[in-house]
């Protein structure tokens, strides 16, 4: 039997004694498409920080194939295999799309390595950026994308690192429903060819179509965690997240054009 | 070809002359590279224009014009008859448009309280009501007051941004994908104070979103955007089932 | 003048590139003094009086029947640039001599720069001795024409213990551990000795390590603007010239203008020269610097010094009949000028001045009041030789 | 003489004046981000302020009233300088904040230069106050009086930054505008006018510095130097823009420095605070107090 | 028009740079020795010892966004490691126990810090590698803990102005206020004999051509692009995989390589070595040069210490009294008013040439080309 991918267990982490995540267990296996939603504040951002090592918790374990995660470094957290993008996009404006997305690739070399000058583009760095469509924009500074393109891009930068978990913090917020839809068909493909995702999203819409498994996290507990329909049917959920459909507005609330 | 200064056809259905906000075949751009060509359109008084497009066509682009952020490089902007191209960003705002900026600003280091406050005493004339009321439309703030805002989550923050910019009493609302980051429930909150909003206090709204039901619920008037052009443009009364969506499917 | 003179550059005479050039219409001098930076508070004053030499000269005829031309260079407290310049004066503006410097730091900054070229420096502060460079003449007191008479005169009036003040460079350190030797062969007590980096302001600590010492009388060293500090924190502090005398040796009429004369009136202190002086020489000197630079400026030892080198060098020049250094050098010896603080020589080997020792206490006007003088001018010992306690120096 | 108390009291009182002239530069450099090397110029130019008062419009026994006027006047002289540099060359440098060390040092050095042409290279004087003369003892520590007078400015300053910075809206625009220009700007703020006010507070501190350090050393183009890198430093232990921790790294700085000198001297004393900052940013890299934010700075 | 065209192609390609790091070699290895006199000939070998430290100046501040205003720290420590191996080597020749400064202060035998320098081998080794671990150590420690922006600049500052007053309060070891002076011979030259100097002009060009060109590689190589990662945004980079501490110590420790490979040359060309040189103003203003001339651009870094040290001395040949305000003014001027420094100013140019060219040449291009770009 194997283990699972990520385990998460008693984690608490604290601001000014405030508790953001208070005691939250979570596993997550391989290979599945996880969605965590939950009410605005709820803590999502913060246990993907967690995780990344951005904060440090207070208590508690986060065990990635079988490493302990808890006081490394960021930038051991990434060479270990987790991968993240951010609720606000950031990349590198002065280098070029494509340099944004090869520096990302370049991760693993070594410094004499690195000494040496980038000649052509490698097959990963090529993927990546056809995959979210900026192929065109290569040669573009990253600094004159829109906040859309510098969604993808960070997405590109991600993938080409092949990483196991990937942690995407809502990346669908403010892309159009054609764009949601090839996102996350580029969520699937990722995940099929063996890539753990999680995805955070206030877009049920967009869960509903990609999750096989929807965990609800409120005031930094796990509230309830099952498939998407359980969770929606789930009272708690729709009291503290979903609200409640009003009849002049018919079932969808608020439905993306797909 | 964008020499000629009067608007094409398909932006003429998206300006009136009686429109409190009317934006007037501008160009601009970031810095020297040009995002917007001939964009005309115009938000009826008392009213809700909502605006949409893929990303990186320059919707914020023109927001962030109409609001002072960025010059315009050719036309016009007039706001309630009066010609504010020319002018600062800050006499816009006291003229009577507010901003709720794209992806969460805010001011990180004052509190809840002080982001609220300190835009109400930019001006004598605002009202400390003014906070009350805001308040009133979000009351998930009221339990942050004293929280830094930077700390906020990001669906907390957008709740902030919406709420500072209503202290001002603004004539003009410009929210530039608001919906983004929150919660489905308090979205339809949002959903229903700007209905409210438009009711009792006479605002109108630019809006930028990319829920299509959400925004056409709102709006009377509608404008697409494409490659730094306004490509249809018209009143939602009478709007053919799915036309936006064809055009936003391009 | 900036040269652009490739045809001048002689590649074919290596070595020694200086050759004054005497063959223009007029002599070129330079003066390189600090009109920037820290030091710029002492040394314009130097500069000015300098230039007072030279109109005078000129307007006597000037030296070989040609006019003096001062070529004016910035040394920016900073001593590689007095070196640079230096260099720049020599071959470029090829001038006969140069007149400069004020910080011994400056000084050793120009010396190598000075020897290679053989080319002549005319030197116009008191300075701590054990140096003796044939291309540097001395025109300020060496160690034992001040800060001996000042040790001297502080054992006479009873002190039996010191405390040594100083800025931290080459002088007062250098001066200290002459002092240190003087102190043990007369049997005067150091209670401590302090050192502070130029430029340093707040004199709180210091003195209250000097209130825990109880010395009879402290020794200065200090430099530039830490004496303003120094005193004025002193006064603060509640010491008077009464309960411990401070005898400073770079403390001259310009520095108590700064000061404020209440801070260090009735402090002694140690020099050559005073405005008040009492020779024609000096009523002359005062009265033509007066009349050139304003009524309210003030006249000190190093000021004097450079308007005196400046007529030394026009002297031994004239004498020499050429402005060669080497000829000067050689015209130069024993060459005696009636100076503002009397008459002074050139000595014959060292190449420094007989000065005459003089010690002064500071008046409340400003002016300082001569309490105490060598009889004569002392010959100048640069490596202290005369002296037995000097030994191993 | 107890060493203790009397080194305290010594650190103390260069704290005050580190104090009095960093607490402009957590207008200038905390709130708006601007390093500007030519605060020690305004500083000086505050002290020419009571030289001009002194020797130019006052007689010379009207010593204290040419000083006490000194203290708004030239509150008034560095803030207008201030004022003018805002509006010439800092308001094209926003968002380069380390653009505007480089150019006001070229300022610091016309402004030296400046002050060198008007006023003359060597130093100048003032003459403190007759009330000023002499000093009390406390506990067997002599406090003079121009020391105590130091103090009780510092004093005074502080409670009034303090109010203006977190009681009065005016300090609350200050501090947004420099948390986000363009947020400010579109919500109304006239930034413009909210950066030429603390640039003028923030160089009238420099210019009321100033009149303090004549009571202490000399008055020359070149005393803002003495002052500037320290005072930068007590910026930063303390925390960009902390008014709490600027008081509490003046005085550890001060303190520090004076009983390290006691032990030492005052070349060892110098660096061996400088080393303790290294050592203690790597405990507190932000400074003493510090404004926490989330995610990616 | 139409060969400086060639010369100077738009795209800087691998062709371009080699016919311009030609023509910059071959006007400094030969233009310059026939048309220089020797005074002006050392003044040029000073500005480039200079040069390199800009060099490195903008290596580390330039590409990596460390504003490091205290480069006089590692000048002085290679520039001390020079002086005090021909200081030992004169005091050997002349049969003297210590070198001159230190019997002023009253140090009769050698200390022992000086004892390895009498080798040659370590002296020169200690010149570029004792910088180059003391900016390790001390990288290390600032970038671990994330101090960066202006709290790194006065950091670096603090360190040179302690450095000066280490060095000032020592003067028994270190010649104090003065520093080292008097200097008759480097490594067989002889440093009063003008055909030796123009020997010691031609080797500080091929070091400062050399080091140039390893700054060069550093930037093009994907090492480079990280460091400008780091620069504009660290934090992110931590979150590729990448420790930023790491990658700015590189670049930091590389820029006090090379500051500290100018501060040995300086010492045969000037001959002085002295706190003077390395405090918090001369640290500034070394960072000052690479602004002016352009801080991204690596030879612009160096053009600018060139021009700026010539000016300067020119300036103050020229206004010995009012140089201060033509320096400050340059400063304020360009540094305001270019941000991108001379380079920038440069590059506008040839922009405006170009066009000028393109509209005589060609009929006058659409206005539409550059939309279609854009919405493209
Ligand atoms: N550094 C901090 N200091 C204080 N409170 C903080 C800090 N960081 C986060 N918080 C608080 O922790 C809670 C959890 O925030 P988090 O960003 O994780 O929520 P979230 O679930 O991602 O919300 P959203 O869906 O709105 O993005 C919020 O109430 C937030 O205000
Ligand atoms: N600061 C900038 N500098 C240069 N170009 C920019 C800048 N910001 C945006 N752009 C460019 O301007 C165009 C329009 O951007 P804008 O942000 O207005 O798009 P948008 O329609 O709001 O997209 P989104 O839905 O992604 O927010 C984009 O193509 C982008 O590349
Ligand atoms: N010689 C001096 N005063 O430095
Ligand atoms: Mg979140
Ligand atoms: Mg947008």
């Amino acid at each position: 039997m194997s283990e699972p991918l990520l385990t998460v267990r008693g984690l608490k982490v604290v601001f000014d004694g405030f508790h953001a995540i208070d005691g939250l267990d979570l596993t997550v296996e391989r290979n599945e498409i996880r969605f965590l939603i939950g009410p605005n504040g709820a803590g999502k951002t913060t246990l993907v920080d967690a995780i990344t090592g951005l904060v440090k918790p207070a208590a508690g374990s986060i065990v990635f194939e079988g490493n302990e995660l808890v006081r490394r470094r960021e930038h051991q957290i990434v060479r270990s295999g987790v991968g993240r993008t951010f609720q606000t996009p950031t990349v590198f404006e002065q280098l070029s799309v494509l340099e944004n997305v090869d520096v990302a690739a370049s991760f693993r070399l070594a410094l004499p390595k690195l000494l040496r000058a980038r000649r052509g583009t490698t097959p990963e760095v090529t993927a990546a950026l056809e995959a979210v469509g900026l192929d065109a924009l290569a040669d573009a500074p990253a600094g004159t994308l829109s906040h859309g393109q510098r969604q993808w891009l960070e997405v590109a930068m991600v993938l080409c690192q092949g990483p196991r978990l990937l942690l995407l913090d809502e990346p669908v917020a403010g892309m159009t429903g054609e764009e949601r839809t090839r996102t996350g068909e580029l969520v699937q493909r990722i995940a099929g060819e063996g890539t753990t995702v999680l995805v955070i999203e206030h877009d049920m819409d967009f869960v509903r179509r990609f999750a096989t498994r929807v965990t609800v996290m409120h005031e930094g507990r796990i509230l309830t965690e099952g498939t998407v329909s359980e969770v929606q049917q789930d009272e708690t959920v729709r009291e503290v997240y979903l609200g409640r459909p009003r009849d002049a507005r018919g079932a969808g609330t608020a439905e993306v054009v797909s | 070809m964008s020499a000629a200064t009067a608007p094409v056809d398909a932006t003429a259905d998206g300006l009136r002359s009686d429109d409190l906000l009317r934006v007037e075949a501008v160009d601009g751009g970031h810095g020297s590279t040009a995002v917007l060509f001939g964009v005309s359109l115009g938000v009826p008084r008392n009213g809700l224009c909502c605006l949409m497009g893929r990303n990186g066509v320059g919707k914020s682009t023109v927001l962030q014009t109409i609001v002072g952020l960025l010059k315009a490089r050719r036309g016009r902007v007039i706001f309630d008859g009066q010609d504010i191209t020319k002018l600062r960003p800050y006499d816009r705002a006291r003229a009577g448009i507010a901003f709720v900026p794209q992806g969460r600003d805010c001011f990180p280091q004052l509190t809840v309280m002080e982001n609220m406050r300190v835009v109400q005493e930019a001006r004598r004339d605002l009202p400390r009501s003014g906070i009350d009321d805001a308040l009133d439309l979000f009351p998930r703030l009221k339990d942050l007051l004293d929280r830094p805002a930077g700390f906020l989550s990001g669906g907390q923050m957008q709740q902030l941004a919406i709420a500072r910019a209503l202290v001002t009493q603004p004539k003009l609302l410009l929210l530039d994908e608001p919906t983004e980051g929150i919660q489905p429930s308090i979205i339809l909150e949002i959903e229903d104070a700007i209905a409210q909003l438009k009711r009792t206090a006479g605002l109108s709204i630019l809006l930028v979103e990319q829920y299509v039901d959400f925004a056409l619920r709102l709006a009377e008037r509608y404008a697409v955007m494409d490659g730094g052009r306004v490509v249809d443009a018209g009143d939602t009364a009478g709007l053919e089932d799915g036309h936006v969506r064809r055009l936003l499917a391009v | 003048g900036c040269g652009s003179s490739s045809s001048e550059s002689d590649a074919e005479t290596s070595g020694s590139t200086a050759s004054a050039d005497a063959g223009g219409e007029t002599i070129r001098v330079g003066i390189l003094h600090s009109l920037s930076g820290t030091m710029a508070i002492s040394e314009v004053t130097v500069r000015d009086s300098e230039l007072l030499a030279i109109e005078e000269i000129n307007r006597a005829g000037g030296v070989l029947g040609k006019q003096i031309e001062p070529v004016i260079e910035d040394g920016a407290s900073d001593w590689p640039t007095f070196a640079e310049k230096a260099q720049k004066l020599i071959s470029e503006d090829r001038v006969a001599a140069t007149f400069g410097g004020w910080t011994s730091a400056s000084r050793k900054a120009m010396l190598p720069v000075f020897e290679s070229n053989r080319a002549l420096l005319f030197y116009p502060v008191q300075y701590e001795g054990l140096e003796q460079s044939p291309y540097i003449f001395y025109s300020g007191a060496t160690t034992n024409q001040q800060i001996i008479p000042g040790l001297e005169y502080l054992k006479e009036q009873g002190a039996r213990s010191l405390f040594l003040v100083g800025s931290d460079y080459v002088f007062p350190r250098t001066a200290n551990k002459e002092i240190k030797a003087w102190a043990e062969a007369n049997d005067v007590e150091i209670l401590g000795e302090e050192y502070t980096p130029l430029g340093h302001t707040e004199y709180g600590t210091l003195i209250s390590k000097l209130q825990d010492a109880r010395p009879d009388a402290v020794f200065n060293t200090l430099n530039g603007d830490s004496n303003v500090a120094f005193f004025k924190q002193l006064k603060g502090a509640g010491v008077t010239a009464r309960d411990m005398p401070v005898m400073s040796v770079s403390v001259a009429e310009e520095e108590v203008a700064g000061i404020g004369p209440e801070n260090v009136a009735g402090h002694p202190v140690a020099w050559n020269y005073y405005q008040t002086t009492d020779t024609p020489e000096n009523r002359r000197f005062v009265e033509a610097f007066r009349a050139r630079y304003g009524a309210d400026r003030v006249t000190s030892d190093p000021m004097e010094a450079g308007y005196v080198q400046v007529h030394i060098w026009a002297l031994a020049a004239e004498k020499a009949g050429s402005t060669d250094p080497e000829k000067v050098k050689e015209a130069a010896r024993g060459l005696t000028f009636d100076a503002p603080e009397g008459r002074v020589r050139v000595d014959d080997v060292n190449q420094h001045l007989f000065k005459t020792a003089r010690i002064g206490v500071v008046e409340p006007d400003g002016q300082i009041r001569e309490v105490w003088a060598s009889d004569g001018p002392i010959a100048p010992d640069p490596y202290l030789r005369t002296y037995d306690w000097a030994e191993g120096l | 003489m107890d060493v203790f108390l009397s080194q305290l009291f010594i650190g103390l009182s260069v704290a005050s004046v580190l104090l009095l002239v960093a607490l402009g530069l957590t207008f200038t450099f905390g709130q708006m981000n601007v390093i500007n090397m030519a605060h020690g110029e305004f500083v000086m130019a505050g002290a020419y302020t009571v030289y001009v008062l002194q020797t130019s419009v006052f007689s010379a026994s009207m010593a204290t009233l040419a000083f006490g006027l000194a203290l708004p006047l030239a509150f008034l002289v560095g803030g207008v300088l201030g004022l003018i540099l805002e509006f010439t060359l800092i308001r094209r440098l926003h968002g380069r904040p380390l653009d505007t060390l480089l150019v006001t040092w070229g300022v610091s050095l016309i402004l030296q230069q400046v002050a060198r042409d008007i006023f003359g290279a060597p130093n100048v004087q003032v003459k403190a106050p007759p009330f000023l003369d002499g000093g009390i003892t406390l506990a067997g520590v002599s406090m003079p009086y121009t020391r105590l007078f130091i103090i009780g400015l510092v004093v005074v300053a502080l409670v009034a930054i303090w109010f203006y910075l977190s009681k009065l809206p005016a300090g609350r625009r200050m501090r947004a505008v420099v948390q986000n220009r363009d947020l400010a700007s579109a919500s109304g703020v006239r930034t413009p006018r909210v950066d030429r006010l603390t640039f003028f507070i923030g160089s009238g501190l420099a210019g009321v510095a100033g009149v303090a350090v004549t009571l202490l050393g000399s008055i020359g183009p070149t005393l803002g130097t003495n002052y500037i890198i320290d005072a930068f430093l007590v910026v930063i232990v303390g925390g960009l823009g902390q008014l709490r921790g600027a008081i509490i790294a003046a005085i550890a700085l001060g303190v520090a420095n004076a009983y390290l000198e006691y032990w030492t001297d005052a070349s060892l004393a110098k660096a061996a605070v400088f080393g303790l900052i290294v050592v203690f940013l790597q405990f507190r890299p932000q400074g003493l107090v510090v404004t926490r934010r989330r995610g990616l700075a | 028009m139409s060969t400086l065209a060639k010369l100077f192609p738009a795209r800087s390609g691998r062709a371009a740079f080699l016919v311009r790091f030609t023509l910059a070699a071959a006007t400094l290895l030969l233009v310059a020795p026939a048309l220089l006199n020797d005074f002006r000939l050392g003044l040029l070998a000073r500005y480039l010892c200079l040069a390199i430290i800009a060099v490195g100046i903008g290596l580390a501040w330039g590409q990596g966004g460390m504003l490091v205003l205290g480069q006089g720290l590692f000048f002085g420590l290679g520039g001390y490691a020079m002086g005090m191996h021909m200081k030992l080597e004169e005091a050997a020749a002349q049969n003297l126990d210590v070198p001159d400064f230190m019997s002023w202060s009253g140090v009769e035998s050698l200390p022992a810090l000086w004892k390895p320098f009498e080798s040659a081998a370590f002296a020169i080794a200690a010149c570029v590698l004792i910088p180059m671990v003391v900016a390790a150590l001390l990288g290390t420690l600032i970038f671990r803990q994330r101090v960066r922006g202006a709290y790194f600049a006065i950091l670096s500052q603090a360190m040179a102005a302690a450095f000066v007053i280490v060095l000032i309060g020592q003067q028994g070891l270190t010649g104090g206020t003065n520093g080292l002076t008097n200097f008759q011979s480097f490594f067989g030259l002889r440093l009063a004999d003008p055909a030796d100097k123009r020997t010691l002009y031609l080797f500080v060009v091929a070091i400062f051509l050399g080091v140039f060109l390893i700054a060069r590689q550093l930037v093009r190589s994907r090492y480079g692009k990280v460091l400008i990662a780091c620069r504009d945004a660290e934090d992110r980079v931590r979150f590729l995989g990448y420790d930023p501490t790491l990658v700015k110590v590189v670049a930091y420790s590389a820029a006090a390589g090379m500051a500290g490979l100018a501060g040995a040359l300086y010492v045969p060309v000037v001959g002085i070595m002295s706190p003077a040189l390395l405090g918090v103003v001369p640290s500034i203003e070394m960072v000052i040069w690479v602004a002016l001339g352009g801080r991204t651009v690596l030879a612009w870094a160096a053009a600018g210490a060139i021009i700026v040290s010539w000016a300067r001395t020119d300036l103050s040949e020229r206004f010995p009294s009012g140089w201060l305000y033509a320096q400050g003014a340059l400063f304020i001027l360009v540094i305001a008013f270019a941000p991108k420094g001379l380079a920038g100013v440069s590059e506008a140019l040839q922009e405006r040439i170009k066009t000028l060219w393109k509209r005589r040449t060609r009929t006058p291009e659409p206005a539409q080309e550059r939309e279609l770009e854009v919405v493209a």
